[in-house]
């Protein structure tokens, strides 16, 4: 298997369907070089700056038998076109009564650390799943990212890739075959007895690395990595915290109304899990504020390893 | 070229269905047989129909939320039109939509749209399919005056005039955008100005007058067929009722505009205009016409109350598509 | 006390702070006839439909000075000035590090039951609480929204008023004198000992007619108003579940990372909360789909007093 | 009237701090001690300083995510902008904004801004507040090319046109938004063109002549101040360095195109303009001008590093006003 920039396995997914089908197309405001290379100008199209209507048009050229694939680059840029997101595309195929089909394709970079300060630092894809409508994926390695791409651009539906951008450079191991990976299965990235952590993107691995600490300490740390927000694989979250009895969600947004909370509930809210749980459920999340550019700040702000770890000591103490 | 004496009739009768179905949904909504929100198109229905008769079936369009005109015009089946007013299992939507959700892909009607602007995108997008197709198929947005002072209709003929998309932008300037006139908000007399932003041609039509209408909409598909690009076309028209049809609904209008401009009626216009070409139309053609339209209204009630109600759980299909 | 409707009771709240402060102007796309008489249409404009532009010209004009209102009308035409409301307004104070205060008052109305389908039905105040920055009331009484609509008039920061369209002809009393509702208060609408329902906006009416069913039962039911989303008022809502033991609660949002994902976490999450927890959560809330047209297919997906009395008994055979 | 040979010194002086400060920041950005994203405007100063100097301090500006020069030109202080870009306690955001989010509402800067057209309708609601005012204030959007096909600039133009509002709208029209040339977006030549669609002045004017920008921007402000409403300025211009300072960022830009802007770099057009006004300037003055800004520039990162980080705690304070 070769080793694979996550950014670039995003690539890869994008070119191999493109062969596979010729009516993908991609619009963005930068056009991806080596897209336009092998592609051409008429199937990966630099635009205006024009957000709200290339989302508009993926779902017209959508239900025209094309398969849009519209990179908003960064999450930030979505909420011009946030209209056509939540009152068109998440709606459209029901409210017409499942007459046509709208698979779209939108993928925009989420989280922060890069000093971009408040409008360019933002991961709110807790504001998409309540949405009905839509499917969300959040991929935390360079196989998943693939994987996940290419089911997301095999649905026919309209289903947004949220990709932390500290994730791009990270590489992994990623096979030279095709394969996707379904909509709705978690990933558990690391067995284990005393506790669940749930974690979020590049959460996933500092998680990875507070179980790693907590090993030697005694600690059993499973992480659980759901990779779609929407559908979420609430009974794999929820059989690890029957198995473990307490649960640690990290996440690099926010908590409030966060994905964090959505997957503290499907918990608390489940009587049998329930049951099982032995301690309060804990969020290790970004600080609710905008993320500010001073490095000592934005640090602060962001949760990491230490505060995972720390979080799980503190269920482990109740 | 005028359009033959026949297509003239075929026009005369959409324009009288799309009056007569609104004029029926009206009393059914009263009644309580239609629920939500309905907004009615008529004093309007030769832009619409000006315009579709210029289409092929697989020609594209996008309506807005005064939508039964263009759903109509492409060709719509009343029935499945009523039963989704009435909200029923046999309506297009399946009960889901209601009045500002009625689409009919499979004739290339993309739907009525509840966003003021909000459909001006997607029809681009459309146009886009169209125009990698390489079919020679057109796109038709129409979309209100109102809708011009939004976002999106600046984003959307930027692309559409850079790309060179089959597409006509059909503005049906009615003169008011809810209880506000466009006087207050437009800062042009003239939308059609807003085309030399874009570099490209801007039409004004009397909107109640189906000829011109389908004149100036044959010339810009031809355009566009041809490969040189976007028409906007500004429609001057008037809805003669108030913004939606619920009681008591606020009209911020006078009532003197309201008289002239039911004074310049496109349906009696173009009767009269049959009837003046010698010997195309008799007042007794005129009211056999109506009488079929008015049954075929009635037809599409009964079969719209034949229709049962969804199921409550249906509530939950159609989230997604397989 | 007058009687007064929760629509007038709106109306007044402008009408009297517009009469005390020069600087409150009104926009939005229709102008609401009353205030135009009184204020003039210098001070209650109405707008081209542009509502981005509307929201950004009242972070503009609140920055030099002015304390503007604008109504958004229905939430649904938020989303297309959600750039604004997001990248701007929520961040504009903080990203500047505090140098001009942004006193705002955005309106909108939220929830179903009027046929109106999906586009005009929707009740997304969970998306914006994610977002750091904002203050979101979302009142169930005349009363209250009159108090906090001058609470948030008066507030130096974007505020948004979620106002349920099912309560606009609902009357309540209103008392005459000037009053106002501190932000972060709920307010306990009905004593109660086995249960705590936390109910938002339309809900609270019938989470009380749920509760008086329950009470024939023999089972006492606390109902509590959050009445502000942002700030949310925690202690109040987990010294209730201290009291009672359990929750549930009840919105007409979809629950999928809602206003009531929040709620509950806020309550599994504080260790002491939890240790006096008998039961699971339970969020009774609307389906997680759009709204449909069709009178049975909507009534079906909101939550009403039988389906509340009925996730009370859950929790309580539990 | 040409501005006086002070006036035209101040704003050589301007142009060239600009100029200064960016180079200054390039290279501390390099070194590490700048952060994020830096977007360079060096070869644009001739519009905000041509612009801001008809301004007076009441008036508002806002800018863009290429934002220092509309800071320098408005008056920010360069010391705490600098420090601002170290992300240091005593910056105009006590560390929280960085480069592309610099205010001074002391003197009628609102901020840079980087969200493409994002401040087109916040400085919007400053010229209604300035119209409300009545003291004869004005307000200046500045913003690029890209932004000028985005639904905000339509919206803000025609409310401001409708309103009459004391605003100027000037275009940077750089002819470049990021990695995608104007050439291939734009659906028209002038973007002054799209005026039209307002009914509202459209002037197109070299971006590289300050005096010419001066001119023009006076004639906009006189007309604003005076009640007649909003111009939009386009002005061509060029930057010279990539998009932002990131090291590695592609450029898809041609070499001479690039060599071809830099010949008609304005602050050399200006020391040439005021060497040939004989007697105005000797090349000693404007070695002893540069001096001193290098001067400023440089006693502004002294202050910078002489002021401390914000406390991490301090990320908590600012979230809202009290
Ligand atoms: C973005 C948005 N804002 C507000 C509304 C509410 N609204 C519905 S129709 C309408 C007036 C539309 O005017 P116009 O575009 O001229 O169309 P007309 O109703 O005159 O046909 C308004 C303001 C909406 N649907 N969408
Ligand atoms: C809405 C939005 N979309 C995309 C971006 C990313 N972006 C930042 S600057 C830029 C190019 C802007 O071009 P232009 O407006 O011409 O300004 P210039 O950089 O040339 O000064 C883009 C696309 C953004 N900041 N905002
Ligand atoms: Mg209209
Ligand atoms: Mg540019």
């Amino acid at each position: 298997m070769a080793e694979v920039s996550f950014f670039q396995a995003g690539m890869d997914a994008l070119a191999e369907e493109m062969r596979r089908d010729a009516k993908i197309f991609h619009l963005s405001t930068d056009a991806p070089y080596p897209l336009v290379d092998e592609f051409g100008e008429s199937r990966v199209r630099a635009t205006p700056i024009a957000e709200s209507a290339l989302t508009g048009m993926a779902i017209g050229a959508a239900s025209s038998g094309y398969r849009p694939i519209v990179d908003w680059r960064q999450v930030t840029f979505a909420f011009v076109a946030m209209d056509q997101i939540v009152n068109q595309a998440a709606k459209i195929h029901y409210m017409f009564g499942g007459q046509a089909n709208f698979p779209i394709l939108y993928r925009a970079s989420v989280s922060g650390g890069g000093r971009a300060a408040a409008q360019h630092s933002q991961s709110p894809y807790s504001m998409f799943m309540n949405v009905a409508g839509l499917k969300i994926t959040l991929a935390s390695t360079p196989y998943d990212l693939k994987g996940l791409l290419k089911t997301a651009i095999r649905d026919n539906n309209p289903v947004i890739s949220f990709e932390s951008n500290r994730l791009y450079p990270m590489k992994g191991e990623v096979p030279e075959e095709d394969y996707t990976i379904p909509f709705g299965k978690a990933d558990i990235k690391r067995e284990g007895a005393d506790v669940t952590i749930v974690a979020l993107a590049y959460q996933v691995h500092e998680a990875l690395a507070a179980a790693q600490t907590l090993a030697d300490e005694g600690v059993s740390a499973e992480v659980l990595d759901p990779r779609t927000l929407v559908p979420m694989d609430s009974a794999a979250i929820r059989a690890s915290v029957r198995k473990t009895g307490r649960l640690v969600i990290a996440d690099e947004a926010g908590p409030t109304a966060g994905a964090s909370a959505e997957i503290a509930t499907l918990v608390t809210e489940d009587p049998e899990t329930f049951a099982c749980l032995k301690a309060p459920v804990k969020r290790v999340c970004a600080l609710q504020v905008p993320i500010p550019y001073s490095p000592g700040m934005e640090d602060h702000v962001f949760p990491d390893r230490r505060r995972i770890a720390a979080g799980v000591r503190a269920v482990l103490s109740f | 070229m005028a359009p033959s004496p026949q297509m003239q009739r075929d026009m005369l009768r959409q324009m009288q269905t799309i009056r007569r179905f609104e004029e029926r949904a009206s009393d059914d909504y009263h009644a309580g047989d239609i629920y939500g929100v309905v907004h009615c198109y008529i004093g309007e229905e030769a832009v619409a129909v000006g315009v579709c008769a210029a289409l092929t079936n697989e020609d594209k369009i996008i309506g807005t939320h005064r939508g039964h005109g263009h759903c109509i015009a492409k060709g719509a089946d009343l029935k499945r039109m009523m039963a989704e007013l009435y909200g029923r299992e046999a309506g297009y939507c399946k009960g889901k939509g209601g009045s500002m959700h009625i689409a009919d892909f499979s004739i290339g009607m993309l739907g009525a749209n509840g966003i003021v602007a909000g459909g001006i995108p997607i029809v681009t997008g459309a146009g886009l399919a169209a125009q990698m197709d390489g079919q020679g198929r057109v796109a038709v947005s129409f979309f209100g005056d109102g809708a011009s002072n939004a976002g999106p209709f600046h984003e959307s003929l930027n692309i559409a005039a850079k790309w060179k998309l089959p597409m006509l932008y059909v503005c049906e300037n009615n003169l008011h955008s809810a209880q506000t006139p466009a006087s207050q908000t437009l800062s042009v007399e003239d939308i059609a100005a807003r085309a030399h932003g874009y570099g490209i041609p801007g039409v004004i039509v009397d909107g109640n007058d189906v000829l011109a209408v389908h004149e100036v909409a044959l010339e810009a598909v031809a355009r566009a067929r041809a490969g040189d690009g976007p028409t906007l076309i500004e429609c001057k028209t008037y809805r003669w009722r108030a913004h939606t049809e619920r009681p008591n609904q606020p009209d911020s209008r006078s009532e003197e505009e309201i008289a002239k401009w039911m004074k310049k009626d496109p349906i009696a216009r173009l009767v009269d205009h049959l009837k003046t070409q010698q010997g195309q139309f008799s007042d007794a053609e005129w009211e056999a016409m109506d009488a079929e339209i008015l049954q075929s209204i009635e037809a599409a009630v009964t079969f719209s109350k034949a229709s049962p109600f969804p199921a409550p759980e249906a509530a939950l299909a159609d989230l997604y598509a397989d």
